[in-house]
Formats: C-alpha cells, sequence, structure tokens
C-alpha cells in the first residue's frame, strides 16, 4: 500500500534531487575531448530546424572519426524552446553551466540576440547555425561571433534581383509584424527600388496571426505584378494555401525568400506549384560537394538536407578550419578568429567565404516549388555580401 | 485573513534563506545565475500572490509590469556609462506603477472572470506595443550593455555586473519585499485588501471605496512586479517583448497556485519547486535522455499530480493546526464617545424602474431619529429595492433620498455609508474567512474609511468599539471565531456589530429575524429596541409578532407604491392593509 | 465595395469557425464552472487527428464524422480521470491542472506527429474555388465549412433551447444540485458537458484542418480568442458565443485591412468596449 | 413494516462539528411529520442526509426496506424522494413551465398522479405566469413552483425545508393549505418550519432536534400534553 504520507515524502525527496539539479551537475569533460554546445529549439514549431542542423554537425563529426584538429567533439544540447524570455539563461546554462567550449546556435532571432549577448561578453568562439537578425553581424556583430546562414535583409535582396530580372515592376510585400519580417521586406526593397521597382503597399499583420482572408482580399484589390512574402513554418504554409485557394497564384505570381517553402515543400501540394523563391541553397545544386552531402545526409537520416542542415554542416566546416589553424587550442582565440575569418571554402551550396563583419558571402539561387519540390532556375545574386553597416569589425 | 506562518514553514524558510546566503560560496557561474533568477521571480510571484491570493484580484496579465520593469532599466540605461542602480530600479517600479494605474483603472472596474479577461487583454496590448513598435527595438529584444551601479564620488560600491553582489542584491530585495507586504497584509490597508477578496460588496457597504481599494492593491503589486522585472533585466542585460506574453503571466499564477495562493511565502515555494523540476526534467546527465526529451510530459503530470494531492498547494503541508484560543475581555457597558453622523432619513418621490416595471414608485417617507421603523409590505412590494435605494445599492430613477435633509440620490453606496447609513443585508453578508473580531476590526476602522492607512492609529479606540460592539450584540466570547463557521443567526448578530462598530447611526437592516428561532428572535428584538436610544431603524421584516413588538412606526409599500404610513395601530386598522398583506394575522390589541 | 463584401464573407466565415471553438469552452465554463485552459488543446488534437483520419478513412467529413465520437470519448476520459476532481476546488486550481494539461497535450502531439507543418487534404470535390471577383476567387471548402457551422450552430441551440437536455444543461448552469436532487445523475451529466465541449473544440479543429493545415502551437491563439469571445458573449449563452464569435470575426477582417497598425489590439479593444457598456457580455446574467 | 423511510444512528459531521448525534428517525407511508427545533440544531443537515446531498458518517438509512444510505442523491430522489430545499433553488433560466417539464417522471411505484395540469390545478398563479422565467417570480410563486416540480418526480415522501420563511402572511396561508392537500393524496411529507401553530395543524407526528440529538417524537397530543417542555426546547 501506498498511503499519502509516503507519496507525500516521495515527492519531497524528488523535490530534494531537483533542487539540486542547476547546481551539481556531473561533469565528465575530460582532456581531451571538446565541447560544443548546441542551443537550439528542439520542441515547438521551429524544432525540425533545430532538428536537422544539429544532424549535420553531429554527421560531419561522425564522418571525421569523431574528430576536430585531434580534439574528440562531444555535444552537449540545449532546448531553448524559442523562447526568448530564458535565452540568455539557456546560453549560460551551456557557457557556464555545460562549461563548453564553442557556442552554436540558434533558429529563433529574439533567442540568437541573447545568446550573441552572452558570447561577445564571454568572448567564446560561437558560430550562428540560422537565425538571420542582423545586428549580429552589423551593431552587434564581434570578433568571436560567426555566422554560416545568411542575413535577413540579404535574402530579400537576392529575391529582388531576380524578380527584377523576371520583368516584375509593381509589388505588394505582406509579412508579419516583426523584425525578420521587416527586415526581409527592407533587403528586398533595397535592391528591388534601386532597380526601378515600385511597391505598391506594404502590409502586415501581428505576428503569428495566420487569418490570411482579408488581406489576400486586399492584394486582389490592388492588382500588383507580383507579391513579396515573407512567412515561416506552418504560417507560410497556410500563406500559400490560402494564397491558392483565392486564386489569387493564377494571376498574380508568388514570390519570396525561399523560407516561405522550405520545410513545407510536399505539404503545400498543388497549391505551392509556381511559387518563386531565392535562397542560398537548393537541394538539385549540381556541385561535387552537395552530391556527397546531399547522398550522405540521406543514408545517414532517410531523409534529404534542407538550408538548415547546410547551415549546420558548414559551421562545422567552419569550425575545423579554426581549431586546425590553433592547433586543436581554443585558448588560441586570436589565430582560431583569423583562420575562420579568412576562410573559403566549398560548402554544398557553391563557394563559401565571410564577408568582414563575420556575415557568408554567398550564392543565391533561384527555385521555383512544382511537384512538392523546389526546382532550381538559376542563379538570383552572384557572391552576395551582406551590408555591414555599423559593424566595426575589419 | 493573513497568518503568520506556521513554525514549521518559519523553519523552511530559515533554512532556504540559510542556504541561499551560503549558495555563492559552493556554486558555479551557471548555478548562481539560476539561483539569482530563481529570487527575481520569486519577487515577481510574491507580488502577484498579494493582489491574487490576498485581495483575490486574478490578474492574468502580471507580465505587463514586470515586463515594464525590466524595459525601464533599458530606457535608463545607455551606452555611454553605467546608469544608477537605485535610479534604474526605481524607474522600474515607477514605471510599473504608472502602468498599474492607467491599467488597474480599467480593470478594477471590473470583477471576477471580466477582471481575469481584461487584465489578460491588457498584457497582450503591452506585449503588441513593445513587439510590433519601435519604441524598444522591437520584436528581438533589446541590448542593455552596461549595467546599473551604485557610484559615489567615483567610488563603485556596488555594481550589477557582479554576480555575487547582485546575488545579494536580488536576494535583500525579496527579504524586504516579502516582509515588506507580509506587513502590509496587517495593516488597515492589508486588511481592506483581503476584505475585497471576502466580501466586496460587504466592503462598500462599511463605506469603504472599492474601487479605489482595488486600484489601490493593484498598483501596489504592479510596483512590486516592476521591481521583479527591472532586477530581472540586470541579470543578463536583455530585455525581450516576450516578457510580457501571456504565458509569462500564466506560469507565475501556476507558481502562486502552486505554492499556495494567500500565504506570501507559499508562491516562493512554487517558483523554486516548478523552476526545478523544469530544470532537472530538462538535464539529461540527470533524468536520461528519454526523459528529459520529454520534459513536458514530466512537468505537465508532476503538475495534475501537485494539484489532486494538494488542493491548497505546497504551503498546505506548511500548516498550523487551528488553535483555539479564547480571551475574555472586559466588556465595556457604554458606548465609546463618537459623534453621532446622522440622524434623519427621508425619501422625496422616490422611484425606481426596472425596464417597465415600476419597483419602487413614488414614494415619499420620512424616518424620524431613535425610533424603529418597520417597512412591511408583501413578496414583490418593492421592499429590497428601497432599501438598495436608501443604501445606494441601486440609484433611483427620480426622486431624492435625504439624510439630515440632504440629497445622497446617485452617489455610490461607500459615501452613502460614511454620511451614516449602515445597512445589512437579506442573505446574511459578512467576512466569512476572518474572525469575528476582524470582522468587526474592518468596520471599526471604517470610521475613518481611507484606503491608504498603514497604521493602526487608533487602535486602542477601535478596541473599544470593538468590545462594545460584540457585547451589545452578545458576541463577546466569540470574538475569535472564524465568521464563515458560525451559525446563521451569529452571522446575522455579527453583521449587526459590524453595522454598529462602523459608526452608522442610521440603520436599515433587511430582513434581519430570517432564518432566526424564536430565543434568537426575541434577543434581537430586545437589540433593536436597545438601539433605538441612539440609532435610526430602518426594518424590513416578515415576522409580524416582532414587527408589532418593536416598531414605533410601521410603513406598509405594495407594488412599489406606499399605501400606508404611521403607527402601528394606525396601520392596523387601515383597511387596505389588511385585505393587501396582513390577511387574518395582525395581532389584537391587548384586551381587544 | 466588392473588397467591402468579401470581407464580411471572410469576417463571417472566420466568426463561424471560432463559434464551434468558443461554444464548447463557454459550455464547459458556464455550467461546469471550470475555466478550461487545455480547450485550445482539444482544438490541436483535432486537427492532428484530421490528419490521421482523412489519411485512414480518405475524407476530411469521414473524418469529422469518426473525429467527434472519438473525441467526445476523450473528453470524458480526461474528465473522469482529472476535472472531476476539481468542481469543487477554486478557478485558480483549475487553472493550475489544465494548464498542465496543455504540457502533455503538446508533448503527446510532438512525440506522435512530429513538428513539422502538416498538411490535410481537401476533399477533391470541394476544393476548386469560386470566382468572386474578376481576380479572387474564394474556395468552396471554406463555403462549406460556413454552412456546416450555421448548421451545428442551429442544432445547438435548437437542443439548448427546445429540448430535454438542452433544459438540462440550462438547469444544471443554475443549480447543480438541485438537479442532482430531482434524481439526475450531475455526475454523468458534467461528464457528457465536458467530453461535448472537446468534441466541439475537436471538430472545430478538424473542419478547419484542411484550411489551416496542422503545426505546433496551432491552439494557444484559438484559445485566447475563444476566451475573449466567451467574455463578449456572456459566460455560458451559446447564443452570446455566436454572435461574439461573428463580432469578432468581422472586426478582425476590417482591422486588418483599414487599421492595419491596431489589428493586433482591435479585438481587446472591442472586449473593451463591451464590457463597459455591459459589464456581463452581450447576453451574460449579472 | 409500514415505514416509508426509517433512519437509525445517524450521525453526520459539518467539518469539525457534529452536526447529527444518533438520530432515529421515520416516516410512515403517508405521514406527515414536522421537524421542529432551533437554528443550527441539526434540522436542515437530517433533510441533506436523508437526501443524500451531505454525507453521513454512520448509521442506517432504509428506503421502502432498501439500503440508502451513500447513494446519490439523484438515485434517492429517483426511488420516490421529493426535496423542497431552504432557499427554493429554482431554475432561473427555466420558464415556469420547464421547470416542471424537467422534473416530471413517474415514480418509484409507477404512479402518474402529478401532471403539469395537476399542478396548475393546484396553483392557479403558476398557470397564469407558465410562460414567465423562473427569475421572474415573486417569492411566494417560486415556493409554489419549487413545491410543483417536486410533486412532478411523483415522490412518495416530500421534504420540505422552511418553505413558509419571507413570505407574507398570506401567501404563507396558501403554502400550508397547498400541503395540507398534497397530504390528503397519501404523499408522505415531511417539513421543516418555526410555525409551531401550522405545523401542529398539518402533522400528525413530530419530532424535536436539540443539538443534534432526537429530545422528542411524538403525536400531536403528546406535544400539546408536554407544552411546557416544547416551548422551552423550541426557545418559544
Amino acid at each position: 500500500m501506498i498511503d499519502r504520507r509516503r507519496i507525500i515524502t516521495l515527492a519531497g525527496a524528488a523535490g530534494a534531487t531537483s533542487l539540486a539539479a542547476p547546481f551539481v551537475r556531473p561533469s565528465w569533460a575530460q582532456a581531451n575531448t571538446l565541447k560544443v554546445g548546441l542551443l537550439l529549439p528542439y520542441s515547438g514549431t521551429y524544432a525540425p530546424l533545430g532538428e536537422a542542423i544539429n544532424r549535420a554537425m553531429e554527421l560531419y563529426v561522425k564522418q571525421q572519426g569523431g574528430k576536430l584538429a585531434g580534439r574528440e567533439i562531444v555535444f552537449a544540447k540545449v532546448d531553448d524552446e524559442s523562447e526568448p524570455a530564458k535565452a540568455t539563461e539557456n546560453t549560460t546554462k551551456l557557457i557556464s553551466g555545460e562549461k563548453v567550449d564553442i557556442l552554436t546556435g540558434t533558429v529563433h532571432s529574439g533567442v540568437a540576440m541573447a545568446m550573441a549577448k552572452m558570447a561577445k561578453e564571454d568572448g567564446l568562439p560561437t558560430l550562428i547555425t540560422n537565425a538571420g537578425v542582423e545586428a549580429i553581424t552589423r551593431g552587434a556583430c564581434a570578433p568571436n561571433i560567426f555566422r554560416t546562414s545568411f542575413g535577413n535583409s540579404q535574402v530579400g535582396e537576392a529575391t529582388g534581383l531576380a524578380m527584377l530580372k523576371a520583368g516584375v515592376k509593381n509589388v505588394v510585400t505582406v509579412t508579419w509584424k516583426y523584425a525578420a519580417g521587416e527586415e526581409s521586406v527592407a533587403g528586398f526593397k533595397k535592391s528591388f527600388t534601386a532597380g526601378g521597382g515600385k511597391i505598391i503597399k506594404d502590409i502586415t499583420l501581428p505576428f503569428p496571426d495566420v487569418e490570411f482572408q482579408s488581406i489576400l482580399a486586399e492584394v486582389g484589390s490592388l492588382k500588383p505584378d507580383a507579391v513579396y512574402s515573407f512567412f515561416a513554418g506552418g504560417g507560410a504554409l497556410k500563406f500559400i494555401k490560402d494564397y491558392a485557394g483565392a486564386k489569387l497564384n493564377e494571376k498574380i505570381p508568388l514570390w519570396g525568400p525561399g523560407f516561405l517553402t522550405d520545410g513545407v515543400e510536399k505539404a503545400a501540394g498543388p497549391a505551392g506549384d509556381g511559387v518563386k523563391t531565392a535562397l542560398h541553397y537548393v537541394e538539385s545544386l549540381d556541385n561535387p560537394e552537395n552530391k556527397k552531402f546531399a547522398a550522405d545526409f540521406s543514408a545517414a537520416y532517410g531523409k534529404a538536407p534542407d538550408v538548415y542542415a547546410v547551415q549546420g554542416w558548414d559551421a562545422m566546416q567552419l569550425l575545423r578550419i579554426g581549431l586546425e589553424a590553433a592547433g586543436g587550442d581554443t585558448k588560441k582565440r586570436p589565430e582560431m578568429f583569423a583562420a575562420m575569418s579568412k576562410a573559403s571554402f566549398p560548402s554544398p551550396r557553391g563557394p563559401f567565404k565571410l564577408g568582414t563583419s563575420h556575415n557568408p558571402i554567398q550564392n543565391f539561387y533561384l527555385r521555383e516549388l512544382r511537384g512538392g519540390e523546389n526546382k532550381y532556375l538559376g542563379i538570383a545574386a552572384e557572391m552576395l555580401a551582406d551590408d555591414t553597416t555599423g559593424c566595426k569589425l575589419a | 485573513m493573513l497568518k503568520a506562518p506556521s513554525p514549521r514553514a518559519l523553519v523552511l524558510l530559515a533554512c532556504l534563506l540559510a542556504l541561499f546566503v551560503a549558495l555563492p560560496f559552493f556554486v558555479g557561474p551557471y548555478g548562481l545565475k539560476f539561483a539569482t533568477r530563481l529570487i527575481v521571480i520569486s519577487i515577481f510571484v510574491v507580488s502577484l500572490d498579494f493582489l491574487l491570493g490576498l485581495g483575490g484580484l486574478v490578474s492574468f496579465g502580471h507580465a505587463a509590469f514586470f515586463g515594464v520593469g525590466a524595459y525601464a532599466v533599458y530606457f535608463i540605461s545607455s551606452d555611454e556609462g553605467a546608469a544608477n542602480a537605485f535610479l534604474a530600479l526605481g524607474a522600474g517600479v515607477g514605471l510599473a506603477a504608472v502602468c498599474a494605474l492607467a491599467i488597474g483603472a480599467f480593470a478594477c472596474l471590473t470583477r471576477g472572470f471580466y477582471f481575469i479577461m481584461v487584465t489578460l487583454a491588457a498584457g497582450q496590448m503591452m506585449f503588441s506595443l513593445f513587439h510590433d513598435t519601435d519604441i524598444a527595438k522591437g520584436s528581438d529584444g533589446a541590448y542593455i550593455n552596461i549595467k546599473p551601479d551604485v557610484t559615489i564620488a567615483g567610488h563603485t560600491l556596488l555594481d550589477f555586473d557582479d554576480r555575487r553582489s547582485f546575488f545579494y542584491v536580488c536576494l535583500f530585495f525579496l527579504i524586504v519585499a516579502l516582509l515588506a507586504l507580509f506587513w502590509l497584509a496587517r495593516t488597515p490597508f492589508g486588511r481592506i485588501v483581503q476584505g475585497l477578496k471576502a466580501n466586496d460588496a460587504r466592503l462598500s457597504a462599511l463605506g469603504y471605496d472599492v474601487y479605489r481599494a482595488k486600484l489601490a492593491a493593484f498598483v501596489v503589486s504592479g510596483a512590486v512586479a516592476g521591481l521583479a522585472g527591472a532586477l530581472f533585466a540586470c541579470i543578463d542585460g536583455f530585455v525581450t517583448p516576450d516578457l510580457f506574453a501571456w504565458r509569462q503571466s500564466g506560469l507565475a499564477i501556476m507558481m502562486v497556485v502552486l505554492g499556495g495562493a494567500g500565504t506570501l511565502f507559499g508562491p516562493i515555494l512554487g517558483a523554486l519547486a516548478y523552476i526545478s523540476l523544469e530544470e532537472a526534467l530538462k538535464t539529461a546527465s540527470l533524468v536520461g535522455d528519454f526523459v528529459s526529451a520529454h520534459w513536458r510530459l514530466g512537468t505537465g503530470l508532476t503538475l495534475v499530480i501537485a494539484v489532486l494531492l494538494s488542493p491548497d498547494g505546497l504551503a498546505g503541508f506548511l500548516r498550523a493546526a487551528p488553535r483555539v484560543s479564547r480571551r475574555t475581555r472586559a466588556a465595556p457597558s457604554r458606548p465609546p464617545a463618537a459623534a453621532r453622523k446622522a440622524s434623519t432619513l427621508a425619501t422625496r418621490t422616490l422611484s425606481k424602474t426596472f425596464g417597465g416595471l415600476r419597483a419602487v414608485d413614488d414614494v415619499t417617507v420620512s424616518f424620524a431619529p431613535d425610533l424603529v421603523h418597520a417597512i412591511i409590505g408583501p413578496n414583490g412590494a418593492g421592499k429590497t429595492t428601497f432599501t438598495n435605494l436608501l443604501s445606494g445599492a441601486l440609484k433611483p430613477s427620480a426622486g431624492e433620498v435625504l439624510v439630515d435633509g440632504k440629497n445622497v440620490a446617485g452617489m455610490p453606496a461607500h459615501t452613502i455609508a460614511r454620511r451614516g447609513v449602515g445597512r445589512s443585508f437579506q442573505r446574511t453578508n459578512i467576512f466569512g474567512a476572518f474572525t469575528v473580531e476582524e470582522n468587526c476590526r474592518l468596520a471599526a476602522q471604517a470610521a475613518h474609511p481611507a484606503i491608504l492607512r498603514f497604521v493602526d492609529a487608533r487602535r486602542s479606540e477601535d478596541d473599544a468599539t470593538i468590545a462594545y460592539a460584540l457585547d451589545v450584540v452578545g458576541l463577546s466570547d466569540r470574538a475569535d471565531a472564524l465568521a464563515g463557521a458560525m451559525s446563521n443567526g451569529e452571522q446575522r448578530q455579527l453583521e449587526i456589530a459590524m453595522l454598529i462598530a462602523s459608526g452608522g447611526s442610521i440603520l436599515v437592516l433587511d430582513e434581519p429575524l430570517a432564518g432566526m428561532g424564536p430565543e434568537e428572535t426575541r434577543r434581537v428584538v430586545d437589540l433593536l429596541r436597545d438601539l433605538r436610544r441612539n440609532h435610526t431603524i430602518v426594518l424590513i421584516e416578515h415576522d409580524m409578532d416582532a414587527v408589532f413588538a418593536v416598531a414605533d412606526t410601521l410603513t406598509v409599500l405594495a407594488l412599489g407604491r406606499l399605501i400606508a404610513h404611521g403607527s402601528p395601530d394606525e396601520v392596523r386598522r387601515n383597511g387596505e392593509v389588511i385585505s393587501a398583506y396582513l390577511g387574518g394575522h395582525a395581532p389584537q390589541e391587548a384586551g381587544a | 465595395m466588392s473588397l467591402i463584401l468579401l470581407q464580411i464573407l471572410n469576417g463571417l466565415q472566420y466568426g463561424l469557425l471560432l463559434f464551434l471553438a468558443a461554444s464548447g469552452l463557454t459550455l464547459v465554463f458556464g455550467i461546469l464552472g471550470i475555466i478550461n485552459l487545455a480547450h485550445g488543446a482539444f482544438y490541436m488534437l483535432g486537427a492532428y487527428a484530421a490528419l490521421t483520419l482523412t489519411a485512414r478513412l480518405g475524407d476530411i467529413f469521414l473524418a469529422l464524422a469518426a473525429g467527434i465520437p472519438l473525441a467526445f470519448a476523450f473528453g470524458a476520459a480526461i474528465e473522469w480521470l482529472f476535472i472531476r476532481h476539481l468542481y469543487k476546488r477554486d478557478h485558480l486550481q483549475q487553472v493550475l491542472l489544465t494548464f498542465a494539461l496543455i504540457l502533455v497535450f503538446n508533448e503527446i502531439q510532438q512525440t506522435v506527429w512530429g513538428n513539422y507543418p502538416l498538411s490535410i487534404p481537401m476533399p477533391s470535390y470541394l476544393s476548386s474555388s469560386i470566382s468572386l471577383t474578376a481576380d479572387l476567387g474564394y474556395p468552396v471548402y471554406r463555403l462549406a465549412l460556413m454552412a456546416i457551422c450555421i448548421v451545428l450552430a442551429l442544432v445547438m441551440m435548437f437542443v439548448i433551447q427546445n429540448t430535454r437536455a438542452g433544459r438540462l444543461i440550462r438547469a444544471a448552469e443554475s443549480n447543480p444540485e438541485m438537479v442532482e436532487a430531482l434524481g439526475f445523475d450531475s455526475r454523468i451529466l458534467f461528464r457528457i458537458v465536458f467530453a461535448t465541449g472537446a468534441a466541439l473544440a475537436a471538430a472545430a479543429g478538424i473542419l478547419a484542418a484542411p484550411v489551416e493545415s496542422a503545426y505546433p502551437g496551432i491552439g494557444d491563439r484559438v484559445l485566447i480568442i475563444s476566451f475573449v469571445v466567451v467574455v463578449i458573449g456572456g459566460i455560458g449563452s451559446i447564443r452570446g458565443a455566436f454572435l461574439g464569435s461573428l463580432l469578432i470575426g468581422l472586426a478582425d477582417a476590417f482591422g486588418k485591412v483599414f487599421v492595419p497598425k491596431f489589428s493586433s489590439v482591435l479585438i481587446y479593444a472591442l472586449m473593451a468596449l463591451v464590457l463597459v457598456l455591459r459589464p456581463s457580455g452581450l447576453f451574460g446574467r449579472q | 413494516m409500514n415505514e416509508l423511510l426509517e433512519a437509525r444512528g445517524l450521525n453526520a459531521y459539518y467539518g469539525a462539528s457534529h452536526v447529527l448525534r444518533g438520530v432515529d428517525f421515520r416516516v410512515g407511508r403517508g405521514e406527515t411529520v414536522s421537524l421542529l427545533g432551533r437554528n443550527g440544531m441539526g434540522k436542515t443537515t437530517l433533510l441533506r442526509t436523508l437526501m443524500g446531498l451531505t454525507p453521513s458518517k454512520s448509521g442506517d438509512i432504509r428506503l421502502g426496506g432498501a439500503d440508502i444510505r451513500g447513494w446519490r442523491p439523484s438515485a434517492i430522489a429517483r426511488a420516490g424522494v421529493g426535496f423542497v430545499p431552504e432557499g427554493r433553488g429554482i431554475f432561473p433560466n427555466l420558464t415556469v413551465e420547464e421547470n416542471l417539464v424537467f422534473a416530471a417522471r413517474e415514480g418509484a411505484d409507477g404512479r402518474r398522479d402529478w401532471t403539469r395540469e395537476g399542478i396548475f390545478a393546484l396553483f392557479p398563479r403558476l398557470a397564469e405566469r407558465r410562460t414567465n422565467w423562473g427569475n421572474q417570480l415573486s417569492g411566494g410563486e417560486q415556493q409554489m413552483l419549487t413545491i410543483g416540480r417536486a410533486l412532478m418526480s411523483n415522490p412518495a415522501l416530500l421534504m420540505v425545508d422552511e418553505a413558509t420563511e419571507g413570505l407574507a402572511p398570506l401567501v404563507r396561508d396558501d403554502i400550508w393549505r397547498t400541503l395540507k392537500l398534497i397530504a390528503d393524496k397519501g404523499v408522505a411529507i415531511v417539513v421543516v418550519d418555526k410555525n409551531l401553530d401550522d405545523l401542529k395543524a398539518l402533522c400528525r407526528r413530530h419530532v424535536i432536534l436539540v443539538k443534534g440529538e432526537v429530545v422528542f417524537e411524538g403525536s400531536t397530543e403528546e406535544l400539546a400534553a408536554r407544552d411546557d417542555f416544547v416551548r422551552s426546547q423550541l426557545g418559544l
């Protein structure tokens, strides 16, 4: 018989144990291991992105025999829940709790901002594997922070160039009212208006509202040549489907940065046919690195890699270059950072190198979604660099 | 009323305090930061408990004040140099208080579930304000690059960047906040706040401005939440609109309930338990990969079990056994010398319509001082509506209510109460969660009904008033009984005691004898006769024997109209009255 | 002009769907007095169930037919396991427990269906769009959705007003103990009401799935807006929930187009306005 | 045995206080019993315990021979007990007619003595107000409706708690007259009230509770014979 008192006692004991958790942490760090911290969303809407990044990083290390520059790599993972309010806490958990040597992550821009702040204060080698928030490689840039993904406006800029090339003149932009959306639209406007394009109207709706019907009616009444939209995940999927449902796709082509279709290619079904996007990666990219990467990744996880996987993969490539330059010693930070800044290597996405603010200079490809797959249509922008406004690195 | 923590709880709190004081010496930077966050969240949930647990006002938007407090530090900081720490924290408290005043001004108009929803909406609006606009860098959050410090003449005495000293700063503020709120709960103000939860209609009828009381509690609680927010911003120097999100408010409520609402210290245990549990379940090295991958499941189920096992939260396990103390007190026979507030009550062409129904129709009547006036009439005659008009619980559609010749019609209930009109309700209306003495003290305190009073300056005077009131109604030996656990009759007696203690000199009593046995009835009738010496009493009652035994005048209402008014003898002979109401029940005159 | 008509249509459609979700919430709140934060999670589970059931059965309407009884049974089980212990407890403990249930349901969703946004196929015979203006089509499925919601709303109102079950529900709302003393087992009644609430939320989730898709967190927004609807309509009032839903739907549709800057706070402002004018909601009792 | 309801050694607690102390209480078929006592002596608790609304700690309750202690109130109601609670408990959001129809069921013994029309005949006032909402009724009308509603389930026993409290004298008389009519139809009645005279007129047997114990049980004549004792116990 388990009586109430006993349950309470047990609960008390369990409570005491859990109380101790943040303070007592088993440490297994050995001399030769190098601990890489992964601050990624493992739950919630962004979890698939986190998973892709995580998998590619593990795959890379595995292919290197579990070692980079002679150091055995172990991963420490923290679920950031895409929750900015807990972000500094979670970053600290990796930095001071797990005492990682390298910090990597994350997806959500707000979380990345917090992470970058902690990383900047600590000086720890840090690799941003997705979040495109501009500040990280502009005003808040730091010698120890490197991004292997993109800047929000960079992708918008590339999309704008592609749309100009396709002869689009008048555009309505649609996005959520939040920083990523606004930065993306700003980048798009920069290249698009510079090339003679005209913005008819900017439509925003509150994040993460997905009631699109009313704004679609407005788009229809404005009759633009095309729509530029920035959404991601479930919201993007619903937008694509609603857009087709309103028959807008027949008259007004839908454009956007690649995030609009990434991860929802299959789910979008016929509604997604004809959506054109620009991104720094496409699955069918024809280069040896990508062929091998795609084959290995599919073999390991039974699933084709996506842009997030590539960003994780390249983070490890970049890390390896830094580590090798420092002889595996993360304390030799100047050597490590110098090598990483100058790094240039072939990536599955094509040639990869970093700009002065540690944001990638890379190709952007024009893609069209058709039959559940993003088809490669050509290069939208070649070796496009992001603005470095406000960054004092040189 | 808030009880002091039990000895067991005190021991636990002392152990926790000792543990936290010693903590910086044996944990690493992460443990220290974790503990700092725990303490800051504790301040936040304690502030919420003051509002929710003591005041009964469930704010589902409390994170708004936490967030505003945090952003205040951002606003006051610059990249040029450290802001003054006092200024930064003060800004957090101040801005949160201002916001609480603005939001509360509207939210406090509503009650119950509607209050929950209005506060939720307010929180969401604050979220939108910071998320969608550029006032503080928008959705991705903002940095506080240089944390506040205390620098005097070039010497930095305290730097929030120093983790250890900042930890002690937070701990200091937690202790201060907890003690301050504890102290506050036991001041006259705190008594009123707890009265809000127990019975706000009664509070209003005693002469307190319930709206102001709610607002004051809301602002106090918001300000403390702002302090917590300001400290939170200083932990890492990063603020984000997500601090305002409804989930943060929901989490805070959850921690309060988990720990034990209405105890002030319980929520600290709740925060400790929840945050540690989540942390532990997420730590793979402690619980294994499977559990840590599904930590939500573990957390959710643990909470479910916690709710089902412990209805009173964690603090419920630390409750002291109820002590029965029987104090005997000297019963003064004379009423405390207090100026009589009012004598005469009258109405002039008073009417109240509900839709098409004229519940009270053109009633003009005057109640002279130092007499018992009974209002009788069949059910639905408008008697209760009439009393509600007299006490201000309802606003008249037309006509005047005159207290000593001054028209008070349309004034709020508490204003009329302050002018000396005390009323009892048809259904007994007391503070069930208070003891008899506490009920009376809240009533006695109403002689000076200011909300924001922090010192029992008139304690001895009030003591005398309470003792007198309890003696008059015969409850002197029940002073320490919990009012809600007393019999119906005793509660009625207590209600009258409260009217007396509050200094009401015109007493409007709605069926004070309902549900009383003959013996109790006789006691109350005697009491009314006794009170007549220096009170004007207006009585609604169906017990005709009692009415004829005690009343000096009778007023008969039927269908909202006054059909008779005069001495009992006159009314008894009135044919209209007999057919409308009394039937064969009018007691015969002696010897007739 | 046609834009205004379109927005009316959009608002009505959104409102009707909201009604389905909010009606269950208002029933559970009004009769059982339970603040059910997990109501949105039932909606979310409905959307995901639609995915699995359409895959098995081939059609969203078959999924609806199968999903409603399933959700009803699931709701009854949840009531039996957890909710029934809360009737005599404080509202706050209900908040705590149902909050915990959200965590559990989210974990179930993540484990069973994963975190990728998933699409639920529309039945082919409804997947076309009709042209409302030269440039704009309106999906037939959405029109069908409106029709179904209207039918369900009418059925509900009929049941509440004119049947024995409806009388029982109204009676229980005001005085459950007396209902019990008149010979009706309130345990069963309460279980049925809670299960009905869960079934309504799930039905809304299933019906919305083909246009909404299924992704994590889909229930959160529905929860908050449903609460706003309940407050506007008056707690426990089905008619109120109906009117409140349409009001919110229209306000949202027009707000996004005409006052885009304030569209995120519009529904709250609307709620505040209603509460100022009628402190107990449109159809609430004082 | 001709007992309809029989309770023996009933103990019940309200929180920590012992409210019923070994109460024995019986009602015969078609019998009218009054339950007297001062406030707080346990009268309402006894009715609620018999109805299953308040749990009893120990004792024995039999209804027509079946042990009903621990049954749910709904089961006891279906077994033939009608309850008119203190404070009336009508459904404000149901019409008068709905309040009645709501409760309709055939009696445990299959009787169908009471119909909607029968109730309207008993209380003509209710017939006039049949489409009014419950909360639009006066106190007296509400009380009539509660009694009528309880009758609609064709109970063998009707328990009435303070039916005349707060009512005007003329309305009280009406209630007493109706209870007499109901008793004449063979329904057993237990009444809690404060009016000794009216109770004497209606009931044949009387029970006085003092502090949760039965101190008197007897016929109207026996009650009259011990007038002084009764008056002191009731505080008259």
